[in-house]
């Protein structure tokens, strides 16, 4: 069992979210966060004082999966949350130990 | 009476008819702040549809319940007739050239509202929506009305020589003795009280909460002043003053108090401290010197404290104090005008008494009676699912506030 | 007239000036309530400009656009100088000892620019600021004094017969309508209409809309009541029976038929539902009964839901429903001075759907060039991506909470 | 002068009190707006509690010592005694049929305590609680009064012919002046001036900031209208004209200003620069032609920019503009009293610029010696760590927003 | 060491709290995630248009711990997580290289 | 490849930030967590019931980063990060199969 994380722009997810569905994941679990990279915040300005947002707003995708699908889903996020300016994000694939489904209790791939 | 000062003394009416409009708003943002995140829109959806429904019910029936006319002075009921007519004659002579036809029944249809918005905010956060606008629709069409004729209407209680202003008695006492009763029927939100104590669950916008206030503070300048029902300079300055100076007493008090007792500057115990000055002031407020009047508004700020962890320690449970500052204070301040100001004396307090305590009886057994039939036929309470997700989700398919990035993205794509 | 009814009058007009500002603040919190997050300083930033815009431009040229004088009674076009001059004689025979001319020009101006208001709902979280706030300058400047000038400074519609209280044509239909024009040539937002169907946009605050709509009604009452243009005790007060129980009326029928068509207690619908009732009663406020009032607001509530879904269907994207609210409720009140009240008959029917319909096509075709230029030139549509991010940080370089606990330490360094 | 004018005086000094409460709210939700989400329920404590300890005070000493009595004509200090007394006689003769003396006390009462609110947004997210309301009360029960007496009193300052229509100097300059004192004993917040420059902390609700501005210029139609001191129409409604054309005014040139500066439009200044139009006609907003107004607003909203970037440069921390919103731009509109207008001329000037740095250095001063004196005996600024964890969590136990779905979890169990 | 991520449903969280307590586990880490699973969003409405809320509000539970502790942890989070219906959540158990306890730099089980 | 995960004090957030800056770290993601531990939330009080928050408010900060840096960020994130106080936060070291730089496709520490 993997699970990929990925990192992407808040403007992406949509087709990130296609692109996933096309290849049969529906479930996955997001959270926003704050990211700090290549790519600088916003300009912004408060009463007179110009200064560099020093993050910008990031979603995180956590997605539990089989091993055989690993390239299928970072090939699938990359095509789709790809714009090719800096600030595109990461993928990240980890080794999971166990999965576990509170439900059933079922463990492993069919857990997922 | 010459046509200046009708023109005059009605334009104050009419204005003070917007400030008390402008109370219904307060309410509104009070409960909001007060809630939780989950369960603000169906709070806003109640405050705002109370309004409306008060407004209609008073035009069809409440009106004429509870100024039914001389024919039935001293008595314990009367009624006119339905809907609205004016009367002939001179619009001058209507009211001694104090305000016309209209604004009599706008001034006192902004009024008759307010007592379903106190009970609104102790039932939050667990009353199912339609059974509470049928009790709203109920209490406001029927009971207020006939407490409210008892004494302003011209009946028994009014010749009996008790005394209340612009209601300590006939909207906050009797709207704070119906909270109780829906609480009562109710039961508490569940999670409050456990086996480990009290378990806090503290409201989500303290700004909201203290727009409120102000608001509610704002429009008691027309509640209160326009109570004098004339723009009668020393009256209504006088009024001004004494609702001030309480409100201010109560908020100083109530911070030393509840400091007192908690070790903290308690931000909600000084605002419902302010409320309850000025409810306590309410039924004396043209009665009062101003040192009368900060000490009614400072006993209020002190009782509050007190009143809210009472209430608590019994398990009553009143996310937004309503019983402590309308109940509590009002019966204070009802009893105040027999202890301070022109009308004290023993025998004014046992009127007073009397007066708050047959108001606070009829309105208790009555919003007890209208919820247990709800409870028994409709149901009046979500179920324990739908109150854990909030009643905004259940009950209205909407979330008050839709904020995060991943929402906002939300709007992109299908 | 003496001066003391002089002095009263003078003074109701001048607290109507206050009450017709507030509505401006109204509108600020109802359409930041009813936008995304990322696009709420955006129409702060709009709202709080035009009614400083309108006040500027109302003084040097729209009062004397309106109000020409008698000189251009019964034409399509007057004019008489630039700026303001307070005329010779006693100021209390400038208008019969009804107001001051600071009061007129005050009271006038205030009214001024919520027609532009109503157009910055419409077209919200897509437009950019610049051409916006021009489009604004031009609209107040121009087009709501002209058709204005028809029916209250004396023109054509007025000696046709047109009948148009407070501005259900002159100010709601015509924001409307021109609102619709600016929508149509703006386009949707991106993302709303998918080849899926509707995606709903939520609004960030139902608080902040909640309490613009009770803000607006708190206004109206000078809005309306202010237009009797004198204290006169009856008038105004009637004025103030009609306005509150037709918005009462329009949140009960939106309530129910919004819960018809989609099973929901639907907030935003119920606060639409007051607004429709409001504008609706406008063009006839001192011409109904009560029942009158009730059944105009009733209709306007009812029909705000089917109006809402109608332009959704129609791809008219307009975030906080100014089409329907002013344009179609503004319609609706017009004719219903024609069906309802003393003026009611098929001839005045006619006359108010020619009135509402020449000043709606004038009004639409104006805003629709004045787009369509602003289009061609400095452009008028942000880019997909300042859309997407938000009109707040790219157009103002702000964000309007900064409230992440992250956030909060960014404070502390560098 | 007869009873009805009486009457109607009356009225619309009792209106402008409740419009100058409201401007407590408008500072509540302004500062509230412009602080961090951490120290929130602070400022709403602050705010709540000066408008009551003002009120409290001014009944007790304050109106006394600022209206002593003819005795003291031309003096620099006096006192009638402590607390309020009906003066003998017929109501209408105390102040020439224009106000009761509740009215003068209540409406005076409510101006008081602005002074001090004026410092609160100043001093915001590093100040303790309790020397801050230490303060106010001094403030408030001495320095304030005195310097009023100076000039409203009948003072020194009045005979010497300098003219202060409802307080650029006495209300906004003697609060802007001890706003800048109380800054400079206090220090900045940690954070903000650091070795990479100006590290911009910004407010967590534009929502509430523009709220708050609005109510401001709602309640300024009182502090402004209601210093007429009688219903005149023709006073009042030009004072409405100029007050609002100021506001307008001060918007567009903050806007084109700081685009200029900052190629941003930022909605804080704009927010800024109608307070300031309306701190500085408020010297003169009865002396002034439209035009007048416009040129004083449009300078002040000139000079906002510039001064916000400038006390930034000198490390004055001033999170909502205070300074240079009351202490500047009042400094600028008294001066222009001797510049535009009726009044304008060299020797005005001199007066002017005398009267307003008088009072400025005694109001200085004194906040300083205040200040300086608390911060040796109790202490006044709270600790690193409390500041970094905020003032909500560390002097009031509370936060003002509870709004996670893990929080709002956490009310279902112990 | 290993690290215990749990995706569970807000209105478990109490029970799943006094679960852990029981087997002595205090110390972990939340935070609000967003659920896109089998178990929809609620149904919303507004202003006229009835969609689906497309995710479920979820919270995450991070716990480290020992080997030998994962299974009675497993354990506790299933039975007091568990409703029976679809959205229950995910358990994912992770291999950690190494913890360290930022206060005393202590490593390994001496850090959790 | 290795993720580290540091949860932290919020008001050492920008030492650490300047720590990381100084080996070479600019670039991590940033989220608000709620940290339940030794160190007990603050005492609250709300309408006269005194209550502990049963949390802090923490950030939690991610960095992916090669396995040569783990030591030096260990280090320098103790170093910064550290009051003495119970309540100071963790360390947590991950192995990382695989990660992707969405713009280009980059693997390994090509991506980072
Ligand atoms: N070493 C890292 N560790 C953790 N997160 C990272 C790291 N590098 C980048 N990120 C995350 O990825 C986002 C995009 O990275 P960035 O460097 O801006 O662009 P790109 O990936 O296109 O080169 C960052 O905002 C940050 O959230
Ligand atoms: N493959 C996955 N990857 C990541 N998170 C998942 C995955 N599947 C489910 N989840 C998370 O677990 C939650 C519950 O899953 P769901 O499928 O709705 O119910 P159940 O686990 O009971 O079958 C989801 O809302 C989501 O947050
Ligand atoms: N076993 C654990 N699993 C996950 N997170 C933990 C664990 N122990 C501590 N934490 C996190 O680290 C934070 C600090 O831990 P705490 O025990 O308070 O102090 P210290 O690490 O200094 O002993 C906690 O608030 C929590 O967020």
């Amino acid at each position: 069992m993997k699970k990929i994380e990925a990192i992407i722009r808040l403007s992406r997810f949509d087709k990130i979210r296609d692109a996933l569905a096309l290849i049969g994941i529906n479930f996955f679990t997001l959270q926003d966060v704050k990211g700090f990279g290549l790519q600088k915040g916003e300009k912004m300005v408060y009463r007179g004082s110009v200064y560099d947002a020093d993050y910008i707003a990031r979603l995180q995708i956590d997605i539990l999966t089989t091993d055989d699908m690993v390239d299928a889903v970072v090939d699938a996020i990359i095509s789709s949350g790809k714009t090719g300016e800096v600030g595109d994000g990461k993928i990240i694939v980890y080794d999971v130990q166990e999965v576990v489904r509170i439900r059933t209790g079922e463990k492993g791939s069919e857990a997922v | 009476m010459n046509e200046a000062i009708f023109t005059t003394n009605n334009l104050w009416m009419m204005i003070s008819t917007i400030l008390v409009f402008s109370m219904h708003l307060g309410f509104a943002t009070l409960e909001a702040g007060l809630v939780q995140k989950k369960n603000v829109v169906n709070i806003l959806f109640k405050n705002t549809m109370i309004v409306c429904i008060g407004l209609l019910t008073y035009t069809l029936i409440g009106f004429n319940l509870m100024y039914p006319g001389a024919d039935y002075a001293g008595g314990f009921f009367g009624f006119s007739g339905f809907g609205l007519s004016v009367p002939e004659g001179n619009p001058i002579d209507y009211a001694g050239g104090n305000y016309t036809y209209w604004t009599d029944f706008i001034f006192q249809g902004m009024f008759a509202a307010t007592c379903a918005t106190i009970v609104s905010g102790a039932v939050a956060e667990r009353i199912k929506l339609m059974p509470f606008l049928i009790f709203s629709v109920v209490f406001v069409a029927f009971c207020y009305p006939i407490t409210g004729f008892w004494q302003w209407g011209g009946g028994w209680l009014k010749e009996a020589g008790f005394y209340d202003f612009a209601g300590s008695t006939l909207v906050h006492a009797a709207g704070g003795f119906a909270a109780l009763a829906a609480v009562i029927v109710l039961g508490p939100r569940r999670g409050k009280y456990t086996s480990h104590g009290i378990k806090p669950i503290p409201g989500h916008s303290m700004p909201l909460a203290t727009i409120g206030v102000f608001l509610l503070w704002f429009g008691w300048f027309g509640f209160n002043g326009g109570s004098v029902l004339s723009a009668n300079p020393m009256a209504v300055s006088l009024v001004f003053v004494t609702t001030s100076l309480a409100a201010a007493a109560g908020a100083v008090t109530a911070l030393f108090t509840s400091y007192y007792l908690f070790k903290s500057y308690d931000l909600s115990m000084v605002l419902n401290g302010i409320l309850g000055g000025l409810v306590a002031i309410t039924a004396g407020a043209d009665q009062m010197s101003p040192t009368d009047a900060i000490a009614i508004g400072g006993i209020a700020g002190i009782i509050i404290p007190f009143s809210v962890v009472f209430f608590d320690k019994i398990k009553i449970d009143d996310p937004v104090g309503a019983t402590s500052v309308h109940m509590v204070c009002g019966f204070w301040g009802t009893l105040a005008v027999g202890i301070f100001g022109v009308k004290g004396g023993l025998g004014q307090l046992g009127i007073q008494f009397m007066g708050v305590a047959t108001v606070g009886v009829f309105s208790f057994v009555a919003a007890f009676i209208i919820m247990y039939v709800l409870k028994l036929t409709t149901g009046i309470r979500v179920s324990e699912e739908e109150e854990i997700k909030g009643l905004d989700v259940c009950e209205h398919e909407m979330s008050a506030y839709a904020d995060s990035p991943a929402e906002q993205m939300a709007g992109f794509k299908m």
